[in-house]
């Protein structure tokens, strides 16, 4: 009855899954939490492979780029709330000018 | 064994589906999103390294998907910082 | 006519060229559907079919192409063997320690090969290594561009590179972006004044 | 034994495989070419022309030989490459139009995760000795990786540009090494051993750098607090 | 058709594994013109150029800071060289590598300048450089797949069969957009308004140069 769910099924199956979620989700935490069952079922595929080592990496790697995924999106999640607050970035460069003049004796 | 050529086709067909979902999916006005997206693309490629046994590109591969999107990334927040309408 | 005018215009803005470039090579790539494609079954270099090394149980499984360490070649096929001496030896070679972890697990086949030796270290050092070369040569071009624009625009190195002429370059600036507004204020008045003769 | 292992011919799977292989890069390609071509914002079109590389290595891939493998790295590589240089020539364009003369600081990060302090030294040391077994693209690639994870991991702001060029000279050194390696496999044959290993290390040494200053130029863009 | 009937007789070849330099007349004429423009730019000075400034009588000197005519000579060097390996390559891939080389080069001999529009077009030629990888690398690994070889002294032999032809247009559309000629010439002729010209001639030398190499090896392997 249930011989079908062995590795390979398993690992395509999260592959559909991840990828069709990735997809659709809306909000970016969403897509990592997705990226990362995507890759999940990539390292099941290396181990139906039998490549180990390959899989020890991928293992080792993973968890890197959703590392890199979160902190990019938690800066740049920040500074679109802070580009919400004070949306002219022309003001800034503005007041620097003035600095500068100020200082300069100008 | 379990066929071969069916993981080849599951490659290909997440890589069309991630290229077609970076290219027209929801939401990838925003570059976030699609840089996120090209994700899906790219394990399609690599389960198709897999499957031709080319181990030693998919190691790179995964290795060098890593570096491109924290440069894509870089590029994102730091043109949203600077406010540049690009 | 204007419209081909308007064509060559278009043409002379930079933004559209890489649009164009990706409309030309996407029909021609579409062309490549109508034209007989195959695989010529001849080639150099081959491989044993997927998986095949795998289930026969070699220690180095996908990358096992014959030979001894130091003993004898391994199987390589190039394109010209005549001009490499000593094909098929770093093909065959492994390190000390990879040959421990040979020893010890049969699936680590990929990272064996991978070590200095093996068949794509073969390819990549010595038979096409000049493509090397070349390949890492763009990588350090790339990455000398990157880090001068780097180091000398984009990070921020204030404290390092000459304040006097970052500040000098902001008095400039702010130079004309007054002697701008004096400008604006000169035409405001002039229009000003030209209403009020009239 | 062995060599009997090793076909005459590419064996039937990649040939039977090989159209299927190559038309599918050929829509993928289509797709992102497609949809550069509709696109209008810069930083979108470099996004999507990743999607194009990843088409070609499809293409490349296709092949099915160890040729078409050792082919796929330089590609690879050559990818990474050229999106680094465009980006920077991007975000400094940019600079240039906001405004010619100040410098940018970008805007320091709060946050604190748990795994960016207990994590790194771990991850970053198995890549980094796993990196230096392997050698080559690929340890450069993975102890890179390693180095990356480890530089993001810090919370020191930046280095002074005598260590970037420092870092820089180590690689423009190994890249020499390697050269010589390869002149020996030609003029010296009876030391292909020595030739062997110089170049892998060379390449090793190479990369890995490389990969590990972008690192640093990462490490200003999420600076923490 | 045969290498033979084009350059003239082969006077000799590099051999380095199964990459072989081979060296005919008219290769090795080209190989050395660029050589000497290499020399020449690598020992010429920049000018400055002089812009009137717009409402005002002054004038806005242009010139080359030293660290900035550092950077641009040693890449322009760099694409000399790398135009005179490409002139003499007997091996396709090897051919498109120093293809790539000199795109990622151009972008850099431009990337060094302050001007916006300049620094704009280096940032769309450089996207059409990496869009180019795909018919590069891609009309390569077509071209040996079709044939089981990457020589040209190979593929002269071989009688040209249309997946064939279809990999050598591939490539030929990836040339044209990495050497920005005709429809594509926009991207590169706003590189060239930047100060310091001798750099700015080893772009256009580079492309000159790759072209007429890239027709005489379609005429060998067609």
């Amino acid at each position: 009855m249930l011989e079908f769910i062995d590795i390979t099924t398993v690992s395509m199956a999260l592959m559909i899954i991840g990828a069709i979620g990735v997809v659709l989700l809306k909000k970016p935490l969403d897509k990592v939490i997705m990226v990362s069952v995507l890759e999940a079922g990539l390292f099941l595929a290396i181990v139906s492979f039998k490549y180990l080592d390959v899989a020890f990496l991928t293992a080792v790697l993973d968890p890197l780029s959703i590392i890199v995924f979160l902190l990019a999106l938690i800066k740049i999640n920040n500074v679109r709330k802070s580009k919400l607050d004070d949306h002219s970035s022309l003001d800034k460069v503005n007041y620097i000018i003035e600095n500068e003049n100020s200082k300069g004796g100008k | 064994m379990f066929n071969l050529a069916i993981w080849v086709y599951l490659g290909l067909a997440l890589t069309l589906f991630g290229s077609l979902a970076t290219v027209w999916g929801p939401g990838v006005k925003d570059p976030v999103i699609r840089t996120i997206n090209t994700e899906v693309a790219s394990v399609g490629v690599s389960l198709i390294l897999l499957t031709y046994n080319s181990t030693l590109a998919l190691l790179t591969l995964i290795a060098t998907t890593i570096i491109v999107t924290l440069i894509l990334f870089r590029a994102i927040s730091r043109l949203e910082e600077m406010g540049a309408d690009v | 006519m204007p419209k081909i005018a308007k064509l060559w215009n278009k043409l002379a803005n930079p933004k559209n060229i890489p649009r164009l470039f990706a409309v030309i090579l996407g029909l021609l790539l579409i062309v490549g559907f109508i034209i007989p494609m195959g695989l010529n079954t001849d080639q150099i270099y081959i491989r044993p079919a997927p998986q095949s090394q795998m289930d026969a149980g070699l220690a180095i499984a996908p990358y096992d192409r014959g030979g001894e360490v130091l003993v004898s070649p391994g199987v390589t096929e190039a394109q010209y063997p005549e001009n490499s001496k000593n094909l098929g030896w770093i093909n065959s070679y492994m390190t000390p320690i990879a040959e421990l972890l040979k020893a010890l697990s049969p699936y680590f086949g990929t990272s064996i090969c991978a070590s200095p030796g093996g068949l794509i270290d073969e390819i990549l050092y010595y038979t096409r290594g000049f493509d090397t070369i070349l390949e890492s040569s763009i990588l350090m071009m790339a990455f000398i561009i990157a880090s001068w624009l780097a180091i000398n625009f984009t990070i921020d190195r204030k404290e390092e590179r000459d304040i006097k002429e970052d500040v000098k370059r902001a008095i400039a600036s702010s130079d004309r972006i007054a002697n701008e507004v004096e400008e604006s204020n000169r035409k405001a008045r002039e229009k000003q004044a030209k209403k009020e003769f009239r | 034994m062995v060599a009997s292992v090793i076909p005459q011919f590419v064996p039937a799977f990649y040939s039977s495989m090989y159209t299927t292989a190559l038309y599918g890069g050929l829509i993928v390609a289509f797709i992102g070419l497609i949809g550069i071509a509709m696109e209008k914002r810069d930083i979108q079109i470099l996004i999507l022309t990743d999607l194009v590389g990843l088409a070609m290595l499809i293409v490349v891939a296709a092949v099915g030989t160890d040729l078409s493998e050792a082919l796929i790295l330089p590609g690879l590589v050559v990818e990474l490459a050229e999106i680094m240089a465009i980006s920077e020539i991007l975000i400094s364009r940019e600079m240039r139009k906001v405004d010619e003369g100040t410098s940018f600081t970008p805007m320091p990060l709060k946050i604190d995760m748990e795994i960016m302090t207990t994590a790194p030294n771990f991850i970053a040391l198995i890549l980094i000795a796993y990196g230096v077994f392997l050698s080559g693209f690929t340890g450069g690639a993975v102890a890179g990786g390693g180095i990356v994870i480890y530089v993001l991991s810090r919370k020191v702001r930046g280095l002074p540009i005598f260590v970037l060029d420092g870092v820089g000279a180590i690689s423009g050194i190994s890249w020499c090494l390697w050269i010589i390696g390869f002149i020996f496999f030609f003029l010296l044959p009876q030391y292909w051993l020595l030739s062997l290993f110089l170049a892998a290390l060379g390449l090793l040494l190479k990369v890995a750098s490389k990969i590990g200053l972008i690192g640093i130029l990462m490490r200003e863009e999420y600076g923490r607090k | 058709m045969l290498i033979e009937d084009l350059g003239g007789n082969i006077l000799g070849t590099i051999p380095l594994g199964d990459i072989v330099l081979y060296l005919n007349p008219l290769h090795l004429f080209l190989f050395v013109t660029i050589l000497l423009f290499t020399a020449l730019i690598s020992i010429s000075r920049t000018e400055t150029q002089v812009e009137a400034m717009f409402g005002s009588l002054d004038e806005n000197k242009v010139a080359v800071g030293l660290k900035e005519f550092k950077q641009r000579r040693f890449l322009a060097i760099i694409c000399g060289i790398a135009t005179a390996g490409a002139m003499i390559t007997g091996d396709l891939f090897n051919f498109t590598l120093f293809m790539a080389l000199i795109g990622i080069v151009n972008i850099g001999i431009v990337s060094a300048v302050k001007q916006v529009d300049v620094l704009n077009s280096a940032y769309q030629y450089g996207l059409i450089a990496m869009m180019c990888g795909l018919p590069l690398f891609g009309g390569a690994a077509i071209i040996l797949a079709a044939t089981g070889t990457l020589s040209l002294f190979e593929l002269a032999s071989i009688p040209a069969n249309p997946m064939m032809i279809f990999g050598a247009l591939v490539m030929l559309v990836g040339v044209a957009g990495e050497s920005g000629i005709a429809p594509f010439f926009a991207s590169k002729a706003e590189m060239f308004r930047t100060p310091g010209s001798p750099f700015i001639l080893i772009i256009h030398l580079s492309s000159l140069f790759i072209i007429v190499r890239f027709v005489e090896i379609l005429l060998t392997i067609l």
